[in-house]
């Protein structure tokens, strides 16, 4: 059975970290900060971190204006309501000025579960990569959690860090090293390639697994940064593999899928096919029924695959 | 085809036979109908419980506090006919704070709107009772929430249809007091007032508490009487537990013309189980088997 | 020389129009009336017209209220500040309960020209799109956009139409009828498709003409209607023309060039250019000016053919 | 380093050597610096008339009556040097209403931040001066602005760092009046005085016009004053083209603690052009040639 360990623990961890090593990092939150997990950082630097109560777009600004004055500010709260509250405030007070402001969001996509709709963040994906100058991340498990936080600490400019409720499979050794705007080839294989992101990761990997017992070599990205992305990664696995399937916890508009097929149309075109939440909104129930329900699981991943091979163009023969 | 009051014809489930709990029946004034009102918030609070111990997660603590206000409003203040949710001239509630779903889908199932054994689905699969309201699934929920902040605009386009259709129904909206740190509540306090729409009352949930803590530690409120009057409002205070006072405030509420009028309701979240009370680690969490059953034994 | 007509005036007489017919309708601005021209439905059915101040989100809310009575709500104010300064009131409050509200937002693109970056919306047609249930349209002239309002007013369920500031090329007869989700073939040609929405039609019918002088036919769709996306007209354009180049006054993402793009690999891929606003903003001066400077205008539309066709595979010979 | 008080060492352009305007040389209290003051808003006035109307598009009726406010900051309240626009000591000015861009940039120059011949470029291709501020292009300018009601948080952000660094600079905010009806602001409002932010003075440009008329008509903002008071400010109003009140204004303002304060100032929306002053059309429209020529002739 795969090991699980906490993403957003791993943040509110490395928040601490962070903030022991330099005294301009600063913290805020809007009234989440038991779920964010930036309630470690407050309670051992309550001085660096402001409670910005249930006032998103205010947060967005003040961080904004903490960035413009030097500090480097992590701002926090559930996906759904940044960038969706605030997609205005990012674009005017953070993306045109190009400041350094890292917003970080748990509760990404529908791991939701319970809360149901008004909480599934399924568009802020799309909202994230709309908002130049942006670096857009969904790290797949908490060691990639950690690295990609510290990484936006110390790169220049807005970040937004995409993260999810339920503890995740680890995916990755403890050595492993997350790269800004570098596709990782977690599996190699030659007849498709799955690029995944966050939590499809592990049911990418479970997905190969599978079809290497049908003989299907596929091969697998994590493409953990959305923006910038990984062109030259997507045009290889397209002229090596010519067939692509995409798999992200997010409306099929917007997200990785859509990206992955500009740039595959304006580069090496191929068959591909998306795992993605078609254009509904899911309902209340346990992640792991969300995920069945709306199309998430391994076992869709594979499906893509099959479909996807049928159209492929036989090699060159 | 309206039924007015429906307090006296609640059908009693074998669940309304305990005293009043020692604070309520303490009131100085008896309520209108007091015993009635009284089992029927007892009952609700007991439904709140189970439905979240039973799935295991929800929001206790915002659900107890308003549970006297939804009973005082469902059960001796709106007009409204559970057999037709969708009857024209009813009057309107929006739940503004949509995470007090489980209170009002314990009202509206003991109203009449839906079997009170459906409460056992809330949050599951494939169930009428999402984590928070839908609008779409729900008989008798008029607005899909679960955003803070976005109900009281909603309710001033239906006072403004009102107005238009000359029709003579109420609006009702119940906002939390965390959830009035949101600028778009303010931007409705204001259009509201600008409009006169005296056919639109609020009410605040002022149970002093959000999700990080006491409302004055993260995000002070006060002088919060002071604001809505700023703003254009009238403005009742009363105890949000006393049920004979509400039902008067929402009698002045009513009576009050050329401008819209707010109760903020002095609450205690978590209302009713003493270990809830006041502790914001009850916001959005279940009790566990064991409090639950104290739970229900504190509501017996 | 082309004919010019403003689509804002288009509207503001449509709106009237309506107002004459149907006693539900009712509009609603944001202190923008006399730009979005609601002011003409303003002046005539004063009981029926609500301005909101400058209170973005307020309106939506309203807007949707209004339409859980029974009311038939237009909205409007700049493009840049509905969807992107109330995008979680549009999904909370009219995408997920699907209520009957239709937002017309004036002002779209960069061809608002000095007002600058601030002014210049560029990402609100990929998150329009992102809000499951909504239909969302472009129109590309006067006439167009007093037929879609028309349709609009008649379709349940949520619109987003965004409107340009400037008067525009006539590009229709008055006879033609708009069709929701129906790409409209406005010029014949086998050698590629140019697919473009908005301002970018003439542009891209211009493209046309001066292709046909290379010897090359180019195919002209105006594709109105991005959700829903006519993917038929989509894939037959790829199966019977083998490349595409789409053209749109938009970021690059989430708008026109990525819906199509998903189309394509998913039915028939072929190689594409995209015509779009890279991922940047843009600066204070006229309308033409930034076509020029951002890349949208014919000669880029045709200098994209030619590249394309470039990739494009030999015909099947 | 500091350039404390740059009121007298502004160098003469050959336009300061008219009379003030009878509204303001009525002034019952003597200005700090009234001719140089007065003849500094003058000119200011000039260029904002000439940059619009050279571009032919702009906003005139708001960059008018928030001339003499910043005239007053940038000429005898701030601390700042336009030879190093990023001192880190300096006092910070926010304009949140972005659209007086122009007034602003006039300002700037006239300081000394860039050439005054730049001016003419406002708006155009290549342009340091883009329509609405743009902090990376524009020397002295901290913010990017231009859709409204954001300025107020992102004040909030430098108060706090400056609180954070145990620097004692000022920040200055300035809003406008039909600005106040974004719940942004009341956010901002709200979490200012949470945070006892006695760093921070916002200043309301109320001029009761918003783009489609009278605020009174379009979103009633009154009564104002309690507002900020009710959201925990220290309220202070005053004309706001009086320069000598306005000072003191500031120099109250600054010695407020605890909590932040606001200075609503009243103003006339175009003022300084007769046929701009309280005429809405001028929001955003740029005058004609006519116009151009007749205003400056007013304003010599
Ligand atoms: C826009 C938005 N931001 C954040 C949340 C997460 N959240 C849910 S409840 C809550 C606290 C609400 O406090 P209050 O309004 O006082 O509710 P009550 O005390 O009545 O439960 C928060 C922050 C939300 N639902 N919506
Ligand atoms: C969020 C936002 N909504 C709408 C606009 C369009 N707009 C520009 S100025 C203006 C009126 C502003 O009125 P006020 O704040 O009173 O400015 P002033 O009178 O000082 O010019 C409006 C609606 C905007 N710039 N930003
Ligand atoms: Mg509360
Ligand atoms: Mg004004």
């Amino acid at each position: 059975m795969a090991q699980t360990a906490s993403i957003r623990e791993a943040y509110g961890r490395t928040l601490v970290e962070l903030g022991k090593r330099d005294p301009n990092i600063v913290v805020l939150d809007a009234d989440l900060s038991k779920s964010t997990m930036t309630r470690y950082f407050a309670e051992q630097f309550p001085d660096r971190f402001f409670d910005c109560g249930l006032g998103e777009q205010n947060m967005v600004g003040i961080a904004a204006g903490l960035a413009a004055s030097g500090k480097i500010p992590f701002a926090s709260t559930f996906a759904v309501f940044v960038p969706g509250r605030t997609f205005d405030q990012l674009r005017m007070s953070v993306a045109q000025p190009g400041l350094n402001v890292k917003i970080v969001c748990t509760h990404g996509g529908i791991s939701v579960g319970e809360d149901g709709a008004s909480h599934h963040s399924i568009e802020d994906l799309g909202l994230a990569c709309s908002l130049p100058g942006f670096s857009v991340v969904v790290p797949a498990d908490a060691a990639e959690t950690a690295q990609a936080v510290m990484v936006a600490a110390s790169t220049p400019g807005p970040f937004y860090i995409r993260l999810c409720r339920p503890a995740s499979d680890v995916v990755h050794p403890a050595e492993c090293r997350f790269q800004l705007g570098v596709a990782e080839l977690l599996r190699q294989g030659d007849d498709v390639t799955i690029i995944a992101t966050g939590l499809m990761v592990p049911a990418a990997l479970e997905a190969a697994a599978a079809l290497a017992g049908e003989g299907v070599a596929g091969r697998v990205l994590n493409m953990s940064t959305l923006k910038p992305l990984d062109r030259e990664a997507v045009a290889g696995a397209a002229a090596e593999t010519g067939a692509i399937v995409t798999a992200e916890e997010h409306l099929l508009h917007g997200g990785l899928g859509s990206l992955v097929a500009q740039a595959v149309a304006e580069t090496h075109p191929v068959p591909m096919a998306m795992v993605a939440i078609k254009d509904t909104y899911a309902k209340s129930a346990s992640a792991g029924e969300l995920f069945r329900h709306y199309g998430l699981t391994s076992t869709d991943i594979a499906q893509a695959v099959r479909s996807v091979l049928q159209r492929k163009a036989p090699r060159g023969r | 085809m309206a039924v007015r009051r429906l307090t006296v014809d609640v059908p009693d489930r074998g669940e309304t036979s305990a005293t009043p709990s020692s604070e309520e029946a303490a009131s100085t004034e008896p309520p209108v109908h007091p015993a009635a009102l009284i089992e029927k918030a007892r009952a609700v609070r007991r439904h709140v419980i189970r439905m979240i111990g039973h799935v295991g997660s929800g929001h206790p603590g915002g659900s107890l506090s308003a549970t006297d206000i939804l009973v005082a409003l469902y059960f001796a203040v709106l007009q409204h006919n559970p057999r037709d949710p969708h009857w024209p001239d009813r009057d309107r509630f929006i739940l503004s704070k949509g995470h007090a779903a489980p209170a009002l889908y314990a009202v509206l199932a003991e109203a009449g709107y839906f079997p009170v054994d459906e409460l056992s689905t809330l949050r599951q699969w494939g169930s009428r009772l999402q984590g928070h309201t839908d609008v779409n699934r729900t008989p008798g929920v008029e607005m899909s929430a679960g955003s803070l902040g976005q109900g009281l605009s909603f309710s001033i386009g239906m006072a403004l249809a009102a107005r238009l259709d000359r029709s003579g129904y109420h609006i009702y909206t119940l906002l939390g007091d965390g959830e009035c740190d949101e600028g778009q509540v303010w931007e409705a306090a204001m259009a509201a007032s600008h409009f006169h729409l005296d056919n639109l009352t609020a009410i605040v949930d002022r149970n002093q508490l959000q999700l990080d803590g006491w409302t004055s530690r993260i995000m002070d409120l006060e002088p919060l009487a002071d604001k809505w009057r700023a703003f254009g409002w009238h403005v009742l205070e009363v105890d949000g537990h006393n049920l004979a006072r509400l039902l008067d405030a929402f009698r002045q509420a009513k009576g009050v013309s050329g401008r819209p009028a707010v109760i903020i309701a002095r609450t205690i979240k978590g209302k009713g189980v003493s270990f809830m009370e006041n502790n914001v680690d009850f916001h959005g969490r279940a009790p566990s088997r064991d409090e639950l059953d104290k739970a229900l034994r504190e509501l017996a």
